[in-house]
Protein backbone atom coordinates (compact mmCIF):
# COMPACT_ATOMS: atom_id res chain seq x y z
CA UNK A 1 0.00 0.00 0.00
CA UNK A 2 2.76 2.45 0.97
CA UNK A 3 5.04 1.40 -1.74
CA UNK A 4 1.78 1.71 -4.30
CA UNK A 5 1.45 5.18 -2.96
CA UNK A 6 5.30 6.10 -3.46
CA UNK A 7 5.07 4.89 -6.84
CA UNK A 8 2.00 6.77 -7.83
CA UNK A 9 3.23 10.02 -5.60
CA UNK A 10 6.95 10.50 -6.62
CA UNK A 11 6.83 10.89 -10.50
CA UNK A 12 3.46 13.14 -10.18
CA UNK A 13 5.63 15.29 -7.94
CA UNK A 14 8.53 15.53 -9.53
CA UNK A 15 6.07 16.07 -12.97
CA UNK A 16 4.55 18.68 -11.02
CA UNK A 17 7.92 20.42 -9.75
CA UNK A 18 9.02 19.82 -13.38
CA UNK A 19 6.05 22.86 -14.08
CA UNK A 20 6.70 24.81 -11.46
CA UNK A 21 10.20 25.26 -11.83
CA UNK A 22 9.96 25.32 -15.71
CA UNK A 23 6.90 28.43 -15.27
CA UNK A 24 9.26 30.22 -12.68
CA UNK A 25 12.27 30.12 -15.48
CA UNK A 26 10.35 31.20 -17.92
CA UNK A 27 8.61 33.63 -15.88
CA UNK A 28 12.14 35.55 -15.16
CA UNK A 29 13.98 35.01 -19.17
CA UNK A 30 11.36 35.61 -21.40
CA UNK A 31 11.04 39.10 -23.43
CA UNK A 32 8.14 40.34 -22.80
CA UNK A 33 4.39 40.56 -21.14
CA UNK A 34 2.86 37.90 -23.82
CA UNK A 35 5.37 35.11 -23.93
CA UNK A 36 5.63 35.53 -19.83
CA UNK A 37 2.06 34.52 -19.56
CA UNK A 38 2.45 31.66 -21.37
CA UNK A 39 5.01 30.57 -19.15
CA UNK A 40 2.63 32.06 -15.67
CA UNK A 41 0.09 29.37 -17.26
CA UNK A 42 2.54 26.52 -17.40
CA UNK A 43 2.82 26.60 -13.39
CA UNK A 44 -1.38 28.33 -12.87
CA UNK A 45 -2.50 25.28 -14.55
CA UNK A 46 -0.25 22.62 -14.95
CA UNK A 47 1.77 23.15 -11.84
CA UNK A 48 -1.75 23.06 -9.48
CA UNK A 49 -3.52 20.19 -11.05
CA UNK A 50 -0.19 17.76 -11.20
CA UNK A 51 0.29 18.28 -7.65
CA UNK A 52 -3.50 18.93 -6.39
CA UNK A 53 -3.50 15.01 -7.80
CA UNK A 54 -0.52 14.19 -5.45
CA UNK A 55 -2.51 15.58 -2.46
CA UNK A 56 -5.61 14.05 -3.49
CA UNK A 57 -3.59 10.65 -3.80
CA UNK A 58 -2.73 11.57 -0.40
CA UNK A 59 -5.89 12.61 1.16
CA UNK A 60 -7.38 9.53 0.16
CA UNK A 61 -5.33 6.70 0.60
CA UNK A 62 -3.54 7.89 3.77
CA UNK A 63 -5.99 10.33 5.75
CA UNK A 64 -9.36 8.92 4.36
CA UNK A 65 -11.34 11.94 4.51
CA UNK A 66 -13.43 12.37 1.86
CA UNK A 67 -14.23 16.44 3.12
CA UNK A 68 -9.87 16.98 2.54
CA UNK A 69 -10.72 15.46 -0.65
CA UNK A 70 -13.40 17.72 -1.69
CA UNK A 71 -11.82 20.40 -0.82
CA UNK A 72 -8.53 20.36 -2.83
CA UNK A 73 -10.86 19.11 -5.99
CA UNK A 74 -12.42 22.27 -5.35
CA UNK A 75 -9.34 24.24 -5.05
CA UNK A 76 -8.25 22.62 -8.50
CA UNK A 77 -11.60 23.27 -10.17
CA UNK A 78 -11.69 26.61 -9.15
CA UNK A 79 -7.90 26.89 -10.45
CA UNK A 80 -8.65 25.27 -13.75
CA UNK A 81 -11.46 28.51 -14.51
CA UNK A 82 -9.79 31.67 -13.29
CA UNK A 83 -5.86 30.42 -14.14
CA UNK A 84 -7.51 31.29 -17.73
CA UNK A 85 -9.66 33.92 -16.93
CA UNK A 86 -7.08 35.75 -15.21
CA UNK A 87 -4.64 35.26 -18.33
CA UNK A 88 -7.07 36.38 -20.71
CA UNK A 89 -7.90 39.32 -19.25
CA UNK A 90 -4.74 40.66 -18.27
CA UNK A 91 -3.61 39.77 -21.97
CA UNK A 92 -6.81 42.01 -22.75
CA UNK A 93 -5.97 44.87 -20.58
CA UNK A 94 -2.26 45.32 -21.83
CA UNK A 95 -3.14 44.95 -25.24
CA UNK A 96 -6.13 47.84 -24.90
CA UNK A 97 -3.45 49.83 -23.24
CA UNK A 98 -1.07 49.72 -25.98
CA UNK A 99 1.77 47.66 -25.33
CA UNK A 100 3.18 46.10 -27.92
CA UNK A 101 4.22 42.23 -28.26
CA UNK A 102 8.07 41.68 -29.38
CA UNK A 103 9.99 39.09 -30.86
CA UNK A 104 12.79 36.87 -29.36
CA UNK A 105 15.78 39.71 -30.38
CA UNK A 106 13.29 42.89 -28.76
CA UNK A 107 12.26 43.60 -32.10
CA UNK A 108 8.83 45.14 -31.89
CA UNK A 109 5.88 42.91 -33.93
CA UNK A 110 3.55 45.81 -34.47
CA UNK A 111 4.05 49.40 -35.69
CA UNK A 112 2.40 51.26 -33.43
CA UNK A 113 0.66 50.88 -29.87
CA UNK A 114 -2.61 52.18 -31.53
CA UNK A 115 -2.69 49.10 -33.61
CA UNK A 116 -2.42 47.04 -30.25
CA UNK A 117 -5.57 48.87 -29.12
CA UNK A 118 -7.05 47.57 -31.65
CA UNK A 119 -6.20 44.35 -31.46
CA UNK A 120 -7.21 43.93 -28.20
CA UNK A 121 -10.96 45.77 -29.73
CA UNK A 122 -13.58 43.14 -28.90
CA UNK A 123 -15.20 45.04 -32.43
CA UNK A 124 -12.57 46.19 -34.32
CA UNK A 125 -13.00 49.93 -36.88
CA UNK A 126 -13.46 48.83 -40.04
CA UNK A 127 -11.71 51.97 -41.43
CA UNK A 128 -8.34 51.43 -39.38
CA UNK A 129 -8.27 47.35 -40.14
CA UNK A 130 -5.03 46.17 -38.72
CA UNK A 131 -2.17 44.84 -40.55
CA UNK A 132 -0.04 42.30 -39.30
CA UNK A 133 3.90 43.10 -39.46
CA UNK A 134 5.20 40.25 -41.30
CA UNK B 1 25.09 29.97 18.39
CA UNK B 2 23.51 28.22 15.41
CA UNK B 3 20.86 28.05 17.48
CA UNK B 4 20.30 31.07 18.62
CA UNK B 5 20.68 32.31 15.22
CA UNK B 6 17.62 30.27 14.68
CA UNK B 7 15.67 31.14 17.04
CA UNK B 8 15.42 34.70 16.79
CA UNK B 9 15.75 34.93 12.78
CA UNK B 10 12.18 35.56 13.22
CA UNK B 11 12.23 38.50 15.57
CA UNK B 12 15.42 39.84 13.47
CA UNK B 13 13.11 39.70 10.18
CA UNK B 14 10.29 41.16 11.98
CA UNK B 15 12.44 44.44 13.05
CA UNK B 16 14.25 44.70 9.61
CA UNK B 17 10.43 44.89 8.60
CA UNK B 18 9.29 47.68 11.27
CA UNK B 19 12.35 49.60 10.45
CA UNK B 20 11.64 49.08 6.56
CA UNK B 21 7.84 50.95 7.35
CA UNK B 22 9.14 53.87 10.02
CA UNK B 23 11.83 54.76 7.01
CA UNK B 24 8.95 55.13 4.29
CA UNK B 25 6.92 57.14 7.17
CA UNK B 26 9.74 59.07 7.68
CA UNK B 27 11.37 59.60 4.35
CA UNK B 28 8.80 59.76 1.87
CA UNK B 29 6.61 62.54 1.44
CA UNK B 30 3.92 60.90 -0.47
CA UNK B 31 0.81 60.38 1.96
CA UNK B 32 -0.45 57.38 0.29
CA UNK B 33 3.26 55.95 0.08
CA UNK B 34 3.22 56.92 4.19
CA UNK B 35 0.20 54.87 4.56
CA UNK B 36 1.80 51.89 2.99
CA UNK B 37 4.74 52.10 5.00
CA UNK B 38 2.10 52.16 8.05
CA UNK B 39 0.77 48.99 6.73
CA UNK B 40 4.12 47.19 6.31
CA UNK B 41 5.04 48.20 9.62
CA UNK B 42 1.44 46.77 11.00
CA UNK B 43 2.15 43.59 9.38
CA UNK B 44 5.56 43.66 11.36
CA UNK B 45 3.81 43.93 14.53
CA UNK B 46 1.57 40.98 13.80
CA UNK B 47 4.24 38.51 13.06
CA UNK B 48 5.87 39.72 16.29
CA UNK B 49 2.93 38.52 17.93
CA UNK B 50 2.51 35.53 16.65
CA UNK B 51 6.20 34.39 16.65
CA UNK B 52 5.48 34.66 20.69
CA UNK B 53 2.14 32.31 20.75
CA UNK B 54 4.07 29.17 18.59
CA UNK B 55 4.70 26.29 20.23
CA UNK B 56 7.20 23.99 18.46
CA UNK B 57 5.73 20.53 17.63
CA UNK B 58 2.54 22.48 18.25
CA UNK B 59 -1.00 22.33 15.86
CA UNK B 60 -3.47 25.14 15.68
CA UNK B 61 -5.34 25.72 18.67
CA UNK B 62 -8.72 23.98 17.39
CA UNK B 63 -9.44 20.56 19.43
CA UNK B 64 -9.23 17.39 17.70
CA UNK B 65 -10.83 14.28 19.35
CA UNK B 66 -8.60 12.21 16.41
CA UNK B 67 -5.62 11.88 17.62
CA UNK B 68 -3.25 10.77 14.50
CA UNK B 69 -2.98 7.02 13.71
CA UNK B 70 0.04 5.00 13.59
CA UNK B 71 -0.27 4.55 9.64
CA UNK B 72 -0.52 8.12 9.35
CA UNK B 73 2.90 9.32 11.74
CA UNK B 74 4.48 6.93 9.87
CA UNK B 75 3.42 8.08 6.07
CA UNK B 76 4.18 12.06 6.70
CA UNK B 77 6.32 11.59 9.96
CA UNK B 78 4.64 13.17 12.41
CA UNK B 79 4.77 11.83 15.93
CA UNK B 80 2.32 13.65 18.28
CA UNK B 81 1.62 10.76 21.74
CA UNK B 82 -0.27 13.99 22.85
CA UNK B 83 -1.61 17.22 21.20
CA UNK B 84 -0.01 19.99 21.46
CA UNK B 85 -1.20 23.02 21.09
CA UNK B 86 -0.10 26.73 20.35
CA UNK B 87 -1.27 29.74 22.23
CA UNK B 88 -4.59 30.87 20.92
CA UNK B 89 -4.47 34.51 23.04
CA UNK B 90 -1.86 36.14 20.64
CA UNK B 91 -4.06 35.02 17.84
CA UNK B 92 -7.08 36.72 19.12
CA UNK B 93 -5.21 39.79 19.70
CA UNK B 94 -3.93 39.97 16.24
CA UNK B 95 -7.18 39.34 14.91
CA UNK B 96 -9.22 42.22 16.36
CA UNK B 97 -5.90 44.17 15.27
CA UNK B 98 -6.06 43.62 11.77
CA UNK B 99 -9.89 44.76 11.44
CA UNK B 100 -9.23 47.73 13.60
CA UNK B 101 -6.39 48.31 11.33
CA UNK B 102 -7.68 48.42 8.11
CA UNK B 103 -10.56 50.65 9.82
CA UNK B 104 -8.28 53.10 10.31
CA UNK B 105 -6.40 52.86 7.06
CA UNK B 106 -9.57 53.57 5.36
CA UNK B 107 -10.00 56.86 7.26
CA UNK B 108 -6.70 57.62 6.61
CA UNK B 109 -7.10 57.23 2.51
CA UNK B 110 -10.37 59.16 2.92
CA UNK B 111 -8.58 62.24 4.02
CA UNK B 112 -6.04 62.10 1.63
CA UNK B 113 -9.02 61.89 -0.95
CA UNK B 114 -9.77 65.34 1.00
CA UNK B 115 -6.82 67.21 1.09
CA UNK B 116 -6.17 66.41 -2.62
CA UNK B 117 -9.42 68.08 -3.40
CA UNK B 118 -8.28 70.97 -1.36
CA UNK B 119 -4.68 71.39 -2.10
CA UNK B 120 -4.88 69.27 -5.97
CA UNK B 121 -1.49 67.30 -4.18
CA UNK B 122 -0.75 64.97 -1.89
CA UNK B 123 2.38 65.54 -1.32
CA UNK B 124 3.37 66.40 2.21
CA UNK B 125 5.98 69.33 1.43
CA UNK B 126 3.79 70.40 -1.49
CA UNK B 127 1.03 70.91 1.41
CA UNK B 128 3.38 72.75 3.77
CA UNK B 129 4.17 75.36 0.36
CA UNK B 130 1.17 75.83 -0.28
CA UNK B 131 -0.29 76.60 3.16
CA UNK B 132 2.40 79.03 3.82
CA UNK B 133 1.64 80.92 1.09
CA UNK B 134 4.61 80.36 -2.06
CA UNK B 135 2.48 78.69 -4.38
CA UNK B 136 4.31 78.42 -7.00
CA UNK B 137 6.95 76.06 -5.11
CA UNK C 1 10.98 22.29 7.95
CA UNK C 2 8.42 24.47 9.07
CA UNK C 3 11.21 27.03 10.71
CA UNK C 4 12.47 26.86 7.52
CA UNK C 5 9.58 27.67 5.27
CA UNK C 6 8.36 30.76 7.77
CA UNK C 7 11.88 31.89 7.82
CA UNK C 8 11.93 31.92 3.84
CA UNK C 9 8.41 33.56 3.73
CA UNK C 10 9.71 36.32 6.18
CA UNK C 11 12.96 36.58 3.70
CA UNK C 12 10.23 37.10 0.90
CA UNK C 13 8.74 39.62 3.01
CA UNK C 14 11.94 42.03 3.61
CA UNK C 15 13.04 41.42 -0.45
CA UNK C 16 9.23 42.81 -0.91
CA UNK C 17 9.53 45.83 1.77
CA UNK C 18 12.75 46.92 0.38
CA UNK C 19 11.09 47.18 -3.29
CA UNK C 20 8.31 49.17 -1.66
CA UNK C 21 11.03 51.56 -0.05
CA UNK C 22 12.94 51.10 -3.89
CA UNK C 23 9.96 51.70 -6.31
CA UNK C 24 8.41 55.13 -6.84
CA UNK C 25 5.33 53.75 -8.86
CA UNK C 26 2.86 54.25 -6.30
CA UNK C 27 0.12 51.51 -8.13
CA UNK C 28 3.60 48.92 -7.95
CA UNK C 29 3.46 49.65 -4.00
CA UNK C 30 0.03 48.74 -3.51
CA UNK C 31 0.38 45.77 -5.64
CA UNK C 32 3.41 44.92 -3.78
CA UNK C 33 1.69 45.10 -0.29
CA UNK C 34 -1.05 43.11 -1.49
CA UNK C 35 1.58 40.44 -2.15
CA UNK C 36 2.98 41.12 0.76
CA UNK C 37 -0.14 40.72 2.57
CA UNK C 38 -0.68 37.69 1.20
CA UNK C 39 2.85 35.94 2.14
CA UNK C 40 2.22 37.12 5.41
CA UNK C 41 -0.71 35.00 5.63
CA UNK C 42 0.73 32.03 4.40
CA UNK C 43 3.11 32.36 7.15
CA UNK C 44 0.65 32.95 9.75
CA UNK C 45 -0.95 29.26 8.44
CA UNK C 46 2.58 27.58 8.90
CA UNK C 47 2.96 29.69 12.16
CA UNK C 48 -0.43 27.54 13.03
CA UNK C 49 -2.53 31.05 13.22
CA UNK C 50 -5.03 29.78 10.74
CA UNK C 51 -7.85 32.27 11.90
CA UNK C 52 -5.21 34.90 11.58
CA UNK C 53 -4.29 33.71 8.31
CA UNK C 54 -8.00 33.41 7.13
CA UNK C 55 -8.80 37.15 7.88
CA UNK C 56 -5.31 38.53 7.19
CA UNK C 57 -5.86 36.79 3.45
CA UNK C 58 -9.51 38.82 3.39
CA UNK C 59 -9.42 41.82 4.96
CA UNK C 60 -5.72 42.37 4.59
CA UNK C 61 -5.15 41.38 1.08
CA UNK C 62 -8.53 41.87 0.02
CA UNK C 63 -10.19 44.78 0.95
CA UNK C 64 -7.00 46.86 2.02
CA UNK C 65 -5.79 46.87 -1.30
CA UNK C 66 -9.26 47.48 -2.98
CA UNK C 67 -9.67 50.81 -0.78
CA UNK C 68 -6.20 52.01 -1.83
CA UNK C 69 -6.56 51.33 -5.50
CA UNK C 70 -10.29 53.60 -4.97
CA UNK C 71 -7.47 56.25 -3.10
CA UNK C 72 -5.27 56.25 -6.01
CA UNK C 73 -8.32 56.62 -8.39
CA UNK C 74 -9.48 59.92 -6.90
CA UNK C 75 -6.20 60.98 -6.09
CA UNK C 76 -3.15 60.29 -8.38
CA UNK C 77 -1.03 57.54 -9.00
CA UNK C 78 2.33 59.45 -9.38
CA UNK C 79 4.61 59.94 -6.69
CA UNK C 80 7.31 62.93 -7.57
CA UNK C 81 10.34 62.23 -9.12
CA UNK C 82 12.66 63.74 -7.16
CA UNK C 83 14.04 61.41 -4.23
CA UNK C 84 14.04 62.22 -1.01
CA UNK C 85 16.34 59.94 0.92
CA UNK C 86 17.70 61.57 3.67
CA UNK C 87 20.46 60.63 5.50
CA UNK C 88 19.48 61.04 9.06
CA UNK C 89 15.95 59.56 8.74
CA UNK C 90 18.21 56.53 7.75
CA UNK C 91 20.69 56.62 10.55
CA UNK C 92 17.44 57.02 12.80
CA UNK C 93 16.14 53.95 11.65
CA UNK C 94 19.20 51.80 11.28
CA UNK C 95 19.75 53.17 15.20
CA UNK C 96 16.75 52.13 16.34
CA UNK C 97 16.87 48.88 14.61
CA UNK C 98 20.40 47.99 16.54
CA UNK C 99 18.52 48.75 20.04
CA UNK C 100 15.89 46.69 18.90
CA UNK C 101 17.80 43.22 17.83
CA UNK C 102 19.94 44.07 20.86
CA UNK C 103 16.99 43.86 22.88
CA UNK C 104 15.77 40.60 21.14
CA UNK C 105 18.93 38.54 22.59
CA UNK C 106 17.07 37.94 25.68
CA UNK C 107 14.03 36.97 23.87
CA UNK C 108 12.49 33.22 24.46
CA UNK C 109 13.38 31.69 21.08
CA UNK C 110 10.89 31.31 18.36
CA UNK C 111 8.79 27.83 19.60
CA UNK C 112 9.81 27.44 23.29
CA UNK C 113 7.24 25.94 24.99
CA UNK C 114 8.25 27.23 28.61
CA UNK C 115 8.40 30.94 27.90
CA UNK C 116 6.23 33.04 30.48
CA UNK C 117 3.10 33.75 27.24
CA UNK C 118 2.82 29.87 27.16
CA UNK C 119 2.84 29.06 31.00
CA UNK C 120 0.98 31.67 32.86
CA UNK C 121 -1.76 29.33 34.20
CA UNK C 122 -4.72 32.02 34.12
CA UNK C 123 -4.49 32.91 30.09
CA UNK C 124 -3.24 30.31 27.60
CA UNK C 125 -3.10 27.37 29.68
CA UNK C 126 -6.82 28.20 31.11
CA UNK C 127 -8.26 28.64 27.95
CA UNK C 128 -6.54 25.45 25.95
CA UNK C 129 -8.18 23.30 28.60
CA UNK C 130 -11.74 24.45 30.18
CA UNK C 131 -12.73 26.32 26.95
CA UNK C 132 -14.00 23.17 24.97
CA UNK C 133 -16.18 22.30 28.24
CA UNK C 134 -16.70 26.11 29.37
CA UNK C 135 -17.70 27.79 26.27
CA UNK C 136 -18.12 24.82 23.23
CA UNK C 137 -16.77 25.38 19.94
CA UNK C 138 -13.85 23.17 19.43
CA UNK C 139 -11.93 26.18 17.37
CA UNK C 140 -10.52 27.95 20.91
CA UNK C 141 -9.72 31.24 19.25
CA UNK C 142 -13.50 31.74 18.54
CA UNK C 143 -14.08 30.78 22.20
CA UNK C 144 -11.81 33.25 23.80
CA UNK C 145 -12.88 36.20 21.01
CA UNK C 146 -16.55 35.75 21.83
CA UNK C 147 -16.74 34.59 25.18
CA UNK C 148 -13.65 35.46 27.18
CA UNK C 149 -12.84 38.93 25.75
CA UNK C 150 -16.12 39.43 24.61
CA UNK C 151 -16.16 43.33 25.05
CA UNK C 152 -12.89 43.69 23.80
CA UNK C 153 -14.89 42.09 20.04
CA UNK C 154 -17.36 44.63 21.29
CA UNK C 155 -15.12 47.64 21.28
CA UNK C 156 -13.63 46.68 17.77
CA UNK C 157 -17.04 46.71 16.46
CA UNK C 158 -17.51 50.45 17.76
CA UNK C 159 -14.22 50.90 16.54
CA UNK C 160 -15.45 50.13 12.55
CA UNK C 161 -18.56 51.38 12.76
CA UNK C 162 -16.80 54.74 14.18
CA UNK C 163 -14.58 54.55 11.04
CA UNK C 164 -17.63 53.85 8.55
CA UNK C 165 -19.11 57.49 9.98
CA UNK C 166 -15.60 58.61 9.66
CA UNK C 167 -15.28 58.36 6.15
CA UNK C 168 -18.84 58.79 5.22
CA UNK C 169 -18.83 62.43 7.12
CA UNK C 170 -15.02 62.95 4.96
CA UNK C 171 -16.33 61.77 1.37
CA UNK C 172 -20.22 62.27 1.77
CA UNK C 173 -22.44 60.14 -0.21
CA UNK C 174 -22.61 62.14 -3.30
CA UNK C 175 -21.09 60.49 -6.26
CA UNK C 176 -16.98 61.10 -7.22
CA UNK C 177 -16.29 61.90 -9.99
CA UNK C 178 -12.34 60.89 -11.98
CA UNK C 179 -9.50 63.04 -11.40
CA UNK C 180 -9.33 64.69 -15.02
CA UNK C 181 -13.35 66.02 -14.87
CA UNK C 182 -12.09 67.92 -11.44
CA UNK C 183 -8.83 69.60 -12.76
CA UNK C 184 -10.94 70.25 -16.22
CA UNK C 185 -13.96 71.88 -13.37
CA UNK C 186 -11.49 73.79 -11.65
CA UNK C 187 -9.80 75.30 -14.98
CA UNK C 188 -13.06 76.53 -15.66
CA UNK C 189 -13.99 78.28 -12.80
CA UNK C 190 -10.11 80.01 -12.97
CA UNK D 1 9.76 13.87 2.52
CA UNK D 2 7.51 13.96 -0.53
CA UNK D 3 5.53 17.54 0.73
CA UNK D 4 9.19 19.46 1.88
CA UNK D 5 10.31 18.63 -1.30
CA UNK D 6 7.83 19.83 -3.04
CA UNK D 7 7.65 23.03 -0.56
CA UNK D 8 11.51 23.71 -0.98
CA UNK D 9 10.36 23.78 -5.26
CA UNK D 10 7.33 25.78 -4.34
CA UNK D 11 9.66 28.40 -2.68
CA UNK D 12 12.48 28.53 -5.20
CA UNK D 13 9.62 28.89 -8.02
CA UNK D 14 7.72 31.86 -5.41
CA UNK D 15 11.28 33.69 -5.07
CA UNK D 16 12.07 33.77 -9.10
CA UNK D 17 8.76 35.10 -9.40
CA UNK D 18 8.99 37.93 -6.96
CA UNK D 19 12.07 38.96 -8.50
CA UNK D 20 9.45 39.35 -11.86
CA UNK D 21 7.18 40.94 -9.12
CA UNK D 22 9.45 43.88 -8.39
CA UNK D 23 11.83 44.01 -11.52
CA UNK D 24 8.57 44.05 -13.91
CA UNK D 25 9.00 47.12 -16.09
CA UNK D 26 5.10 47.56 -16.63
CA UNK D 27 2.54 47.59 -14.09
CA UNK D 28 1.31 44.57 -15.93
CA UNK D 29 4.03 42.38 -15.24
CA UNK D 30 4.06 42.77 -12.00
CA UNK D 31 0.30 41.54 -11.69
CA UNK D 32 0.76 38.51 -13.75
CA UNK D 33 3.30 37.51 -11.64
CA UNK D 34 1.55 38.38 -8.19
CA UNK D 35 -1.04 36.76 -9.92
CA UNK D 36 1.36 33.93 -10.00
CA UNK D 37 2.73 34.21 -6.72
CA UNK D 38 -0.84 33.31 -5.17
CA UNK D 39 -1.46 30.49 -6.98
CA UNK D 40 1.88 29.14 -5.67
CA UNK D 41 0.75 30.17 -2.44
CA UNK D 42 -2.30 28.15 -2.25
CA UNK D 43 -0.30 25.09 -3.14
CA UNK D 44 1.57 25.83 -0.19
CA UNK D 45 -0.59 26.15 2.08
CA UNK D 46 -2.46 23.11 1.29
CA UNK D 47 0.99 21.12 1.10
CA UNK D 48 1.88 22.73 4.57
CA UNK D 49 -1.54 21.62 5.72
CA UNK D 50 -0.60 17.83 5.15
CA UNK D 51 3.57 18.57 5.79
CA UNK D 52 2.04 19.58 9.61
CA UNK D 53 -0.61 16.20 9.68
CA UNK D 54 -3.55 18.56 9.75
CA UNK D 55 -4.88 19.00 6.57
CA UNK D 56 -8.56 19.86 7.43
CA UNK D 57 -7.37 23.42 7.16
CA UNK D 58 -7.61 23.40 3.10
CA UNK D 59 -10.60 25.78 3.21
CA UNK D 60 -8.15 28.97 3.77
CA UNK D 61 -6.45 27.67 0.38
CA UNK D 62 -9.61 27.88 -1.16
CA UNK D 63 -10.54 31.09 -0.02
CA UNK D 64 -7.40 32.22 -1.12
CA UNK D 65 -7.59 31.26 -4.45
CA UNK D 66 -10.66 33.31 -4.77
CA UNK D 67 -9.50 36.20 -3.47
CA UNK D 68 -5.97 36.03 -5.63
CA UNK D 69 -8.88 36.14 -8.61
CA UNK D 70 -10.73 38.83 -7.29
CA UNK D 71 -7.89 40.63 -6.50
CA UNK D 72 -6.23 40.59 -10.09
CA UNK D 73 -9.78 41.66 -11.67
CA UNK D 74 -10.02 44.63 -9.20
CA UNK D 75 -6.75 46.08 -9.95
CA UNK D 76 -7.69 45.46 -13.96
CA UNK D 77 -10.55 47.58 -13.60
CA UNK D 78 -8.24 49.92 -11.90
CA UNK D 79 -6.89 49.97 -15.71
CA UNK D 80 -9.95 50.47 -17.40
CA UNK D 81 -11.64 53.46 -15.84
CA UNK D 82 -10.55 56.42 -18.00
CA UNK D 83 -7.13 57.86 -17.36
CA UNK D 84 -5.90 61.67 -18.84
CA UNK D 85 -2.65 60.25 -20.33
CA UNK D 86 -3.33 56.58 -22.08
CA UNK D 87 -5.37 56.62 -24.90
CA UNK D 88 -9.18 56.49 -24.71
CA UNK D 89 -11.21 53.30 -24.55
CA UNK D 90 -14.73 52.75 -26.58
CA UNK D 91 -17.33 51.80 -24.31
CA UNK D 92 -17.82 48.00 -25.59
CA UNK D 93 -14.20 47.63 -25.12
CA UNK D 94 -14.59 45.52 -22.29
Amino acid sequence: MELLLGVLAWPLAILGMIFLIAGAVGMTRLPDLYTRLHAASVTDTGGTLVIGLVLLLYAVFVYGSAMVAIKLLLIMGFTLFTAPTASHVLAKAALLSGLVPVDGKGEPLLESSEQATQLGRSRPDASSAVQEKR
Amino acid sequence: MMQSITGLYNYWAVIILMMAGLYILIARYNLIKKMIGLGVFQTSIFFLYITLGKVSGGTAPILTDTVPAGQLAAATGATAPEVVYSNPLPHVLILTAIVVGVATSAVALALAIRIYEAYGTIEDDEIRHIDLGDIDS
Amino acid sequence: METFIVGVLLSFLVIIAIGIIVLRDLLAAVILLGVYSLIAAGAFVVMDAVDVAFTEAAVGAGISTILYLGALRFTTDRQKPRGHDSLPALLFVVLTGALLIYGTLDMPHYGSATSPAQTHEQVAVRFLEVSGDEVGPPNIVTSVLASYRGYDTLGETVVVFAAGIAVMSLLGLRRRRPQQDISDDERAES
Amino acid sequence: MLFSVIAIALLVAMLLTLVRALAGPTAFDRLLAVNSFGTKTVLLIAVAGFLMGRPEFLDIALSYALINFLGTVAVLKYFELPDPDSGHYAEDDY
